[in-house]
């Protein structure tokens, strides 16, 4: 098991796990832009991006604003 | 009839439009949608946020946003400093795949006024990035020029405070502002009633941008149509060269052959 | 889409359009004519005059004003004393055989504001003789209800001095006006550009009448079209219910959910 | 003869014009009203109303106004 | 150093202070005369009230007013026609044995505007028994006109309605009546804070009249202090000759000499 | 009488004048002499620049200056970037022998506006010097703050663009920035006429600095008196708490008792 | 007896009594004016002027006003 | 002979001249500062400092400002 921070939360994960299958595992389905580390993860290489432990993840979607 | 419309262009995007309605506050997303609808824009301002992952709320606003309609803007609301607005900004990108942004750097919590360097610093570094940068900027004429000298595509001088409902609270900032920019400028917050707006696009203005207005009126949507006709007057108002200003009086009707006379 | 239209009523006519346009000062009739039309103006006002007997004009302001489309409201502009502006009312009658007149006393030819105590007057009169009086009278929220009291189908108080441009000076009376009137308050003279009609309106004003602000801007038609957005949109966000004001600050974006919040 | 003031001009007219008469000795084409002595004579009595030495008459017509 | 005042001349008087000021509202008599010590006045409003004849009041307010150092100016206020106003002024110079008034017809007891009309019969009655009448009005340039014509030594233009607060609501009226009055215009009613007489003596009034902005001021004897400091600062600043306002920027400095220029 | 002054104190010094006065612009050094003696100020502002070495005026400014009676405040007038604005506050210093400046970072010769991230840097720097830092800036209310937190003495937010006689155009930052100020707001730069002093020490500042406003009046001698005066106005009456602003009316005579009641 | 309006109120009065007595009889020390019948009675006439039934009376003195 | 640039301008001075000694020279009598390559070279030590080929001085004295 690894530990990261998931959008400000700590958060178990077992190792190995990349972004796609985080967001699967999360059942998000709506629109979404994932951060690692303070830097963007493109939606291409969501599968090729593995998760280590210390890692820090946003996963964020579009809201109501002005 | 003459048709006076004239597109606004910013960077690669070409608008008839030139109010920019953000999606915040509104009770419902129908009501929302109405509302948008309802005040004819073709930009649509947006915020990016944590997806709350064990939380979930049943619907996201993306679905009620038709983006062959609306050309989707997101901004960073709620940023303090320059790299939260930036990391804002280019997550706003991935997520929406839109190379433009509404820059916001906020100063504090309880005001919302903008923080100029923390501005000055995100603007010029998500310029870099390519990005089509429409930045949101107290009404000070030196930092709008800064703004516009690092690439801003478009600088946003705020009328008045963030949801103060106050309108244009210094038109003279605003004319040198006018006067000296080679950019857009789009009047942004602040914005309170319909005339808020026509007086901002009097002044000069190539667009308005708000929020508050509209969403928390006491019938959005009604606003909203009121917002879209304020704009269409404060525009033709501009280019159609109003009549100066005097003590008193000029007859409207001739003195010649009244009766009596 | 709701329909927010309610048809302004005044003596026995009803009018969609709250927008009334007067037909002076333009260059030329067919200017006239096509500013009118953009104005989207159901009434159009228009003066009395002794007829040149042996240097005539080649035409007639009436051959370019279509009574199928337009109401015709004669005034008594020129008038300097209630004998005179009920004599000229009565011509108007007689000319245009309808029963209603835009009633101007005037004090003096310089200011061209209304004298309070022939406007009383002859209100008072033409009433008796059983028209339908729109008297146009200064700020004053006493003589506005005088002219009520005395039988006024509407009162029409000034924003400012006639042809001033200045627009509504003095929001105050007007606000007071509306307060105690039964009878619609229509906004007449003084109106410089169309954020003015937007002001008037967003105030209460049941219309506005102008005629200076289109007739000598450097484009009339374009200010035209102005005009009847800001009109639609005054009356709108009147009955939208604007947001309050505030000193500052109320965020149109929720501060939850913020990236390193 | 007989001497009038027609629209604020002393006129000279033969005597016995009625006011249809007037209006068609002067070739008024454009809709017009007409007021004697301060009084409007309306249209129907243009025909029957005869104008005297010293009547002081008004022709008007509608011009642009705001 | 140089000497610039100017007495002002109303009638047979004449007086070096151009504050008038009221004497109702006070919480006591002791209060009012620090009030007016401190607030340099030469003139002091009273009004004229029945005796209450078996209740009464220990105290006068006659005994509290120094009539070798103040020149009493009865008022008709609380009269709301001519008949009451034109007693109440007779009996006011009976009582005081002084031929002058402050002229008030009010229209009606919720809004203490002025009846124009029973303005004008009641001044051009009084000037007929010979009184010196300063007369309040509303600020109508035409009504002010009238009054002057049928005899005020001084015509008194609101800023604003009685106790409102709210400083010249309308400048132009103000400066309209200026330009055109033979006779002193004295700004009376509406004065909310020391600016407001500053701006009203700037625009060229010839005096002020205020009660409630003192009496009701949390600070009356303060606030005494400030307004005899805002009629000095606005007489002479009227008579110094302002700068223009222009959109920005003279420098103060001269830019020659500078380092490294 | 009451007494109700209140020295501002500012870093080592104290003041009972809170109008501080500009040398600019007057004609001869003798015009100049009498106008700060009659404004009453008790600290004058001066610029530095390089001696004429070989073109020697034959009088010095200093020579007119009487230091036992005023305070000499050096500013950095004429600098557009940090660099020059710290060398010519220490040369200032130097001069003077005097610990203190008041600092201007400007942005361009043509609005001379603030720079305000110069403006931020010099002060920093200079306060790090020892020196006691009077910092003139816009009314933007972060950088207000901003320049509070990295220490300088008082913050001096613009009225209006210098020179442009406007007043307090935004008097809504003007109060944010007092809310939430720590150290003293001296209005600086704008000033047009004695009202315009009256109303930002109403608002609530604690002093303010004009030179333009008296040195180009017509009469600057005159209205030096003004500005005293002004200034005693508006500090009295921001302390001696104002009446509240209202649509209308409260009598300030009681209606009870009339005749005829 | 006669019967008078004073200051708005019925009141009963003895007959014969003038206005100096009036103002005794109620003991108003403070400056005064009156006026009967809606004319005011100068001071040098108070004592002349005998009050008549029916006659309307004010007392007036002064009060703080703007 | 020494090159210096004195208030923007290039000046030829002697070898080994102090500041008190360019300030007698220039015959300045008014109260003035002095800065040397951007510093400030303070009244005391104007015998002491010896200005040197390069060397950038500004003078400067009061003026009026606001």
């Amino acid at each position: 098991m690894i530990n990261i921070m998931l959008n400000g939360e700590p958060q178990e994960l077992s190792e190995g796990i990349d972004v796609s299958k985080l967001l699967q595992d999360l059942k998000i389905t709506v629109p979404c832009a994932v951060e690692m580390n303070k830097k963007v993860v493109p939606k291409a290489l969501h599968s090729a991006t593995i998760i280590s432990d210390g890692d820090v993840i946003e996963i964020v979607t579009i809201v109501g604003g002005g | 009839m003459a048709n006076f419309s004239e597109p606004l262009k910013l960077g690669p995007y070409e608008f008839n439009s030139r109010l920019f309605v953000g999606t915040g506050k509104y009770e419902t997303f129908e009501l929302m949608q109405e509302a948008l609808e309802a005040s004819g824009c073709e930009v649509v301002t947006v915020a990016v946020r944590r997806e709350r992952l064990y939380d979930k709320q049943e619907r996201n606003i993306l679905d009620f946003l038709d983006r062959s309609k609306y050309t989707l803007l997101p901004n960073t609301a709620g940023c303090f400093n320059a790299e939260d607005a930036i990391r804002t900004a280019l997550l706003g990108r991935e997520l929406l795949d839109i190379e433009w942004v509404k820059l916001e750097v906020l100063a504090d919590t309880k005001t919302l006024l903008p923080d100029p360097l923390g501005t000055l610093e995100a603007t010029e570094k998500l310029v870099k990035e390519g990005m089509t940068v429409l930045v949101y900027t107290n009404d000070d004429p030196v930092m709008a020029k800064r703004l516009e000298e690092v690439g801003a595509t478009s600088v946003m001088p705020a009328a008045a405070p963030i949801g103060s409902g106050q309108g244009v609270l210094n038109a003279n900032n605003i004319k040198i502002i006018l006067e000296r920019a080679n950019v857009p400028i789009i009047v942004d917050a602040g914005v309170g009633t319909a005339s808020d707006v026509t007086v901002a696009m009097e002044l000069g203005a190539e667009g308005v941008l708000l929020n508050t207005g509209i969403a928390s009126a006491k019938d959005p949507v009604r606003m909203a149509v009121a917002m879209k006709h304020a704009m269409e007057a404060g525009r033709l108002a501009a280019k159609a060269g109003r009549i100066p200003r005097k003590l008193y009086a000029t007859a409207s009707t001739t003195m010649e052959g009244r009766i009596n006379a």
